[in-house]
């Protein structure tokens, strides 16, 4: 499954999901949507690199570096996965 | 109370009614116990009738029974309902004891009858003790405790001898003496076989009947219930008899022979009565077939109603074990 | 006798004393109760419990017995079938046994033998346990033979509060009461509240709280188990005492709860202990609460040796508060 | 028969506490099986064994906080292991005519094969197994606390990461308190015995991440090398030309390593640090190296570390990323004899060709035992790192 094909609510959860294998101590439950996710949940680049790398295993989606501003929220990392097409590895 | 008595026609027609409602009501038993409608231990008191009878004749509503495992004659003397009765010797609800007690276990409240005890000499130190609340309680009553001569061998007998006499307690203590204690024969277990002998030990004041006797039964209880009741002291009457059938009902009789059964079953009781009755002209012909066709109706009663009883619920197993409160 | 009645009852009290206040204030209380036994009148008791009630009360009240247990056990019964409340002293558990026929087979199983008919309101008491170097026929701890008879209730109090209280709703019971005094206790000294009026003969009671482990006990082993509890708490193990005050019923409801809490149980009897009270706690324990159990369940009992008299060998026999607090101890720390 | 012992896991360890066996009783086990977590105050630790063999017993229950050096386990030969092997059950035969009753007695009836026999059930209470069923935990691969050895409640309440989350969690977690005195026990040794001297040099990383930016532009994210990789792979390099830097100061004198094992310090979230092993990094491409690292922080957070991954450091990086700060002044952590801080990547004015420009710069610092070594040597080491950066284009 890709992401625009999931529900908004099914990428939030999946958006969440991967930062609870990243963050497991964090409470995403209250995370807010606009927080700053390197600030907010303390993540270096290796994990960032890694939450990176999860998002684009689940859902196909290459994420550029040059995109990685676009992931920097909750929000964000949502409305980024639902507005990018299937990469190929899901073709 | 003088301790005569009056053999009216009335009173003698009562004495021969109450020792066939026991015998032919004892024939049933044995019948019923046979087709297994009875079970566990049942044991006759086929040719002792004239000991309960005449005893209890003699005995006052306020008064109190302690009985053995062989009761029945007991129960239905004392005027425990047949029908009860019967229901009980099948265990059912209606039994007087909602089935839990059985033949050797026949309790009535409102007759004051105790048991139905059938540990031999159990029932005697129950005697002593409601004896004792009687006096203390101001009743004027006496208690009937009824055991067997096996009884004797045991120490309650001694103890509630001596209880019964040191504290001078209304009990009369009645051993039917039928001469074996199951198989034991007296002289086999008693170095003293004159029982109202021993009586003397304790000071308690005795005497022995002829216990195939009804009339003679009822003579010797009612002056020791007299004494009894005058005196506040106890008294043995000690009552030579003897049963015409096994033990319980499963009993070779090894330790008898027939010889002495047939000798003993001369001095029925029931035959002799009516004998000395018709032979006196006290009761007409006709009279003992409307006595013989009562009491065989009752008894059809009895069974009938036992038959039709039901059994107590399964859910009522341990009700009774622990009393909410005193019965009143 | 309301002027005796109405005089005070001192606070601080003997176990022996209170027993004796148990026993005056049911006797005034009711004419319908006497006491009996073998010397409790002249004499005042093997135990001295009820020196001086029969020159109060008189000796119909106050009854001496000869030496025939099952005659005046016997008539205690029939005595209560007939309507008076008597309290039966027997002057100690190994004496019941000759009377254990009268107990068992008529006052036991009277009522409901008769479906109900009759009660036997009465009250047994008598002496039990070890320690005072009377040997092998004075010192058992039978009670819990008792507590298998269906018909029978059976009690230990261990605390002078018990002593002084539980032999009155014993009294009103409709049931056969066997009241279990532990010689050890007679000599103890306690506090009466005297804001306390009554005691239930239905409860345990937790004496201490604690929650790494339940010391299930009674009697004579009361204090025994506090003290092995003291010195568990001072190792950081806070150990929860039941004392359980009827052997029969049992109540399980506190038994089980506690063992919910602390997942580990001991049961400490002076009984011995194959066939005991302790194996039935132990099965009962294990058939309703094996899921809560976070180790075996331990008992600490008397060696299997009618109780002998030496001192050294007797106090050997029986249950100390060192052997309680080494068991728990092993099933808290782990071992 | 061999003994498996508590191992030493650094030179400050002086006990650990089995947190969790990984083997039981019968299994065989090969060199370099992980066979048990060991919580020491750096963390849960996964412990190796070093002998081919069959566990025969487990000494130490689980929760038991025991020295260096105790026997922690069993083991019995191989050769032992085959278990006696059960007679053969007959063939099934076809149904054959029903047989007269015969007079022989019961034993003579067909032999059938014993029932394979169990794995030893765990001993454990009532209530332990309650419990373990309800949180879906396998007493099996526990060893208890209680009497007799048995799992008790305790065993399995010990402290572990809240809500279970995938593999990561399932684990043991490891005491911060703990590890926080270890972290200053150790520091305070190191501050105490060892003779520091710090070097710096600021090196421009122009031409590294114009490197990485065009290597990482087609990769998928799971192939793309961050920059702290390509420091990692700079010093291993330059530690090869170096190797006065490379080892321990043991015993009054300098043993040298035995390879280039560059101790990676890794933060762990909720605080703390450790530093695993990427063992014979100089030998490794800058793939090699990121891998090695994704790896060891995937770990290190789920404390899945194993003990010859924090011993076997020749020497150790803290790198500060792109959060940290601009330089670090690292304390060596014993018995290494250097250390390699990385500063975070700042763009600064800095001279290029006579003029000034906006370019991104590092600061590297070193940490050095003056025992083993001196501040030429060190700077000498640096100055090769900076080159090695500057020649990205050939790694």
């Amino acid at each position: 499954m890709t992401a625009p094909n999931m529900t908004a609510a099914e990428t939030r959860q999946l958006v969440l999901d991967t930062l609870a294998a990243i963050a497991p101590e964090a409470d995403l439950a209250h995370l807010p949507g606009d927080a700053v996710l390197r600030e907010e949940l303390d993540l270096d680049s290796m994990d960032f690199l890694n939450f990176v790398t999860a998002l684009h295993e689940r859902t196909g989606i290459d994420i550029p570096e040059a995109d990685y501003p676009s992931l920097s929220t909750l929000d964000g990392a949502v409305a980024y996965l639902r507005r990018e097409p299937p990469g190929p590895a899901t073709a | 109370m003088n301790g005569k008595l009056h053999l009216d026609h009335a009173h003698v027609r009562m004495l021969l009614r109450a020792m066939l409602r026991i015998r032919r009501f004892e024939e049933t038993c044995f019948e019923l116990y046979q087709r297994e409608k009875i079970r566990g231990f049942m044991h006759l008191y086929d040719g002792e009738e004239a000991v309960s009878v005449g005893v209890i004749a003699t005995l006052a509503a306020e008064d109190a029974i302690v009985a053995t495992y062989r009761e029945h004659g007991q129960a239905l003397a004392r005027g425990i309902d047949m029908k009860a009765l019967m229901a009980e010797l099948y265990g059912k609800q209606q039994g007087v004891c909602r089935g839990r007690g059985g033949s050797m276990h026949i309790f009535d409240r409102t007759h004051r009858f105790y048991g139905g005890n059938a540990i031999v000499g159990g029932g005697l130190p129950l005697a002593v003790g409601i004896a004792m609340a009687d006096k203390a309680l101001g009743r004027n009553a006496v208690t009937a405790c009824f055991f067997g001569e096996g009884a004797v061998d045991e120490g309650s007998f001694h103890e509630s001898m001596n209880l019964a006499s040191l504290w001078r307690l209304p009990v009369l203590f009645v051993c039917e003496n039928n001469r074996y204690a199951m198989g034991m024969a007296l002289d086999r277990a008693e170095a003293e076989t004159d029982i109202a002998r021993k009586a003397a030990g304790y000071r308690v004041g005795s005497e022995a009947v002829d216990g195939m006797d009804v009339v003679a039964v009822e003579i010797a209880a009612r002056r020791a219930v007299a004494a009894v009741r005058e005196s506040g002291a106890p008294r043995l009457l000690e009552c030579h008899t003897y049963r015409f059938r096994a033990h319980s009902m499963f009993d070779a009789q090894l330790y008898r022979s027939k010889q002495e059964i047939e000798t003993w079953r001369e001095k029925d009781p029931i035959r002799r009565l009516h004998s000395w009755l018709a032979g006196n002209g006290l009761l007409h012909a006709d009279e003992l077939a409307r006595i013989e066709a009562d009491v065989a109706a009752e008894v059809a009663g009895a069974v009938a109603f036992a038959e039709a009883g039901e059994w107590e619920p399964v859910a009522e197993l341990e009700r009774f074990t622990l009393m909410d409160q005193v019965p009143q | 006798m309301s002027a005796a009645t109405s005089a005070p009852e001192p606070q601080r009290v003997t176990y022996r004393e209170a027993c004796k206040l148990a026993i005056r204030a049911a006797i005034l209380a009711d004419p319908r109760v006497v006491l009996m036994g073998e010397d409790v009148a002249r004499y005042g008791g093997c135990y001295a419990v009820t020196k001086g009630l029969a020159a109060e009360l008189g000796e119909d009240r106050i009854r001496d017995t000869p030496l025939s247990e099952a005659g005046f056990v016997g008539a205690g019964i029939g005595a209560a079938l007939a309507g008076l409340r008597p309290i039966v002293e027997i002057m100690t558990v190994n004496f019941s046994l000759l009377a254990l026929d009268q107990i068992v087979n008529s006052a036991a199983a009277i009522p409901h033998m008769s479906g109900g008919q009759f009660a036997v309101p009465l009250v047994i008491r008598m002496a039990t346990g070890a320690g005072r170097q009377l040997a092998a026929q004075h010192s058992h701890s039978l009670e819990g033979w008792y507590a298998h008879i269906p018909g029978l209730k059976i009690l230990a109090p261990a605390t002078v509060e018990d002593a002084r209280h539980m032999l009155q709703p014993a009294i009103d019971d409709p049931n056969p009461v066997l009241l279990f005094e532990h010689v050890m206790l007679y000599g103890e000294e306690g506090t009466l509240d005297p804001a306390v009026t009554g005691v239930d003969i239905v409860s345990a009671r937790i004496r201490r709280p604690g929650s790494d482990v339940t010391l299930v006990t009674y009697g004579g082993s009361l204090f025994k188990t506090l003290e092995a509890a003291e010195s568990l708490r001072q190792e950081g193990i806070e150990a929860e005492v039941i004392d359980l005050r009827v052997l029969r019923p049992l109540d399980m409801t506190t038994i089980l709860g506690s063992v919910a809490r602390t997942h580990r149980a001991v049961i400490v009897d002076e009984g011995w202990r194959s066939g005991s009270l302790s194996a039935e706690i132990a099965a009962r324990i294990g058939e309703a609460s094996f899921y809560d159990l976070d180790a075996p369940i331990r008992r600490v009992c008397s060696r299997e040796v009618p109780i002998p008299y030496a001192a050294h060998l007797e106090q050997a026999a029986l249950p100390q508060a060192p052997d309680i607090a080494a068991t728990a101890r092993a099933l808290v720390k782990g071992g | 028969m061999t003994d498996f012992l508590m191992p030493s896991l650094g030179a400050d360890m002086e006990a650990g506490t089995l947190a969790e066996w990984l083997v039981k009783p019968g299994d065989a086990v090969k060199r370099g099986d992980v066979v048990a977590v060991v919580e020491t105050d750096k963390g849960a630790i996964e412990i190796e064994i070093f002998n081919d063999g069959v566990v025969s017993e487990l000494v130490v229950p689980v929760g038991a906080r025991v020295p260096v050096g105790t026997v922690l386990a069993r083991l019995g030969d191989t050769a032992q292991t085959p278990a006696p092997k059960p007679p053969l059950a007959p063939a099934v035969a076809a149904p054959s005519p029903p047989t007269p009753p015969s007079a022989s007695p019961p034993s003579a009836s067909p032999p059938s094969a014993p029932p394979p026999s169990a794995p030893a059930r765990p001993r454990s209470s009532p209530a332990a197994r309650r419990l373990a069923a309800a949180r879906g935990i396998d007493l099996a691969r526990m060893a208890g606390s209680g009497p007799g050895g048995a799992i008790v409640l305790a065993d399995l309440e010990a402290p572990r990461p809240a809500a279970p989350r995938g593999d990561l969690a399932a684990r043991r977690g490891f005491d911060p308190a703990a590890m926080r005195l270890a972290i200053g026990s150790a520091m305070s040794r190191s501050k105490r015995e060892i003779p520091h001297y710090y070097l710096s040099e600021t090196i421009d990383c122009t031409a590294a991440l114009a490197w990485l930016e065009r290597r990482n532009r087609d990769r998928a994210p799971p192939e793309r090398v961050l920059p702290a990789a390509l420091f990692v792979r700079a010093v291993a390099l330059a530690l090869a030309k170096t190797p006065e830097l490379n080892g321990y100061w043991q015993d009054g004198h300098f043993q040298p390593g035995g390879g280039v094992h560059i101790g990676w310090a890794i933060a762990l979230r909720g605080g703390g640090l450790v530093a695993p092993a990427i063992r014979d990094a100089d030998a490794l491409s800058v793939d090699g190296i990121m891998a090695a690292m994704r790896d060891l922080v995937l770990r290190a957070r789920g404390a899945r570390l194993r003990g010859s991954e924090l011993t076997a450091p020749t020497i150790t990086i803290t790198s500060l990323g792109d959060r940290g700060a601009e330089a670090v002044w690292p304390i060596i952590y014993p018995p290494q004899v250097a250390m390699v801080g990385i500063g975070r990547i700042v763009t600064r004015p800095w001279v290029v060709g006579g003029s000034i420009a906006a370019r991104p710069v590092v600061t590297l610092t070193l940490a050095g035992d003056h025992r083993a070594s001196d501040g030429h040597l060190g700077g000498r080491f640096l100055a090769e790192i900076g080159r090695r950066l500057q020649e990205i284009e050939a790694p």
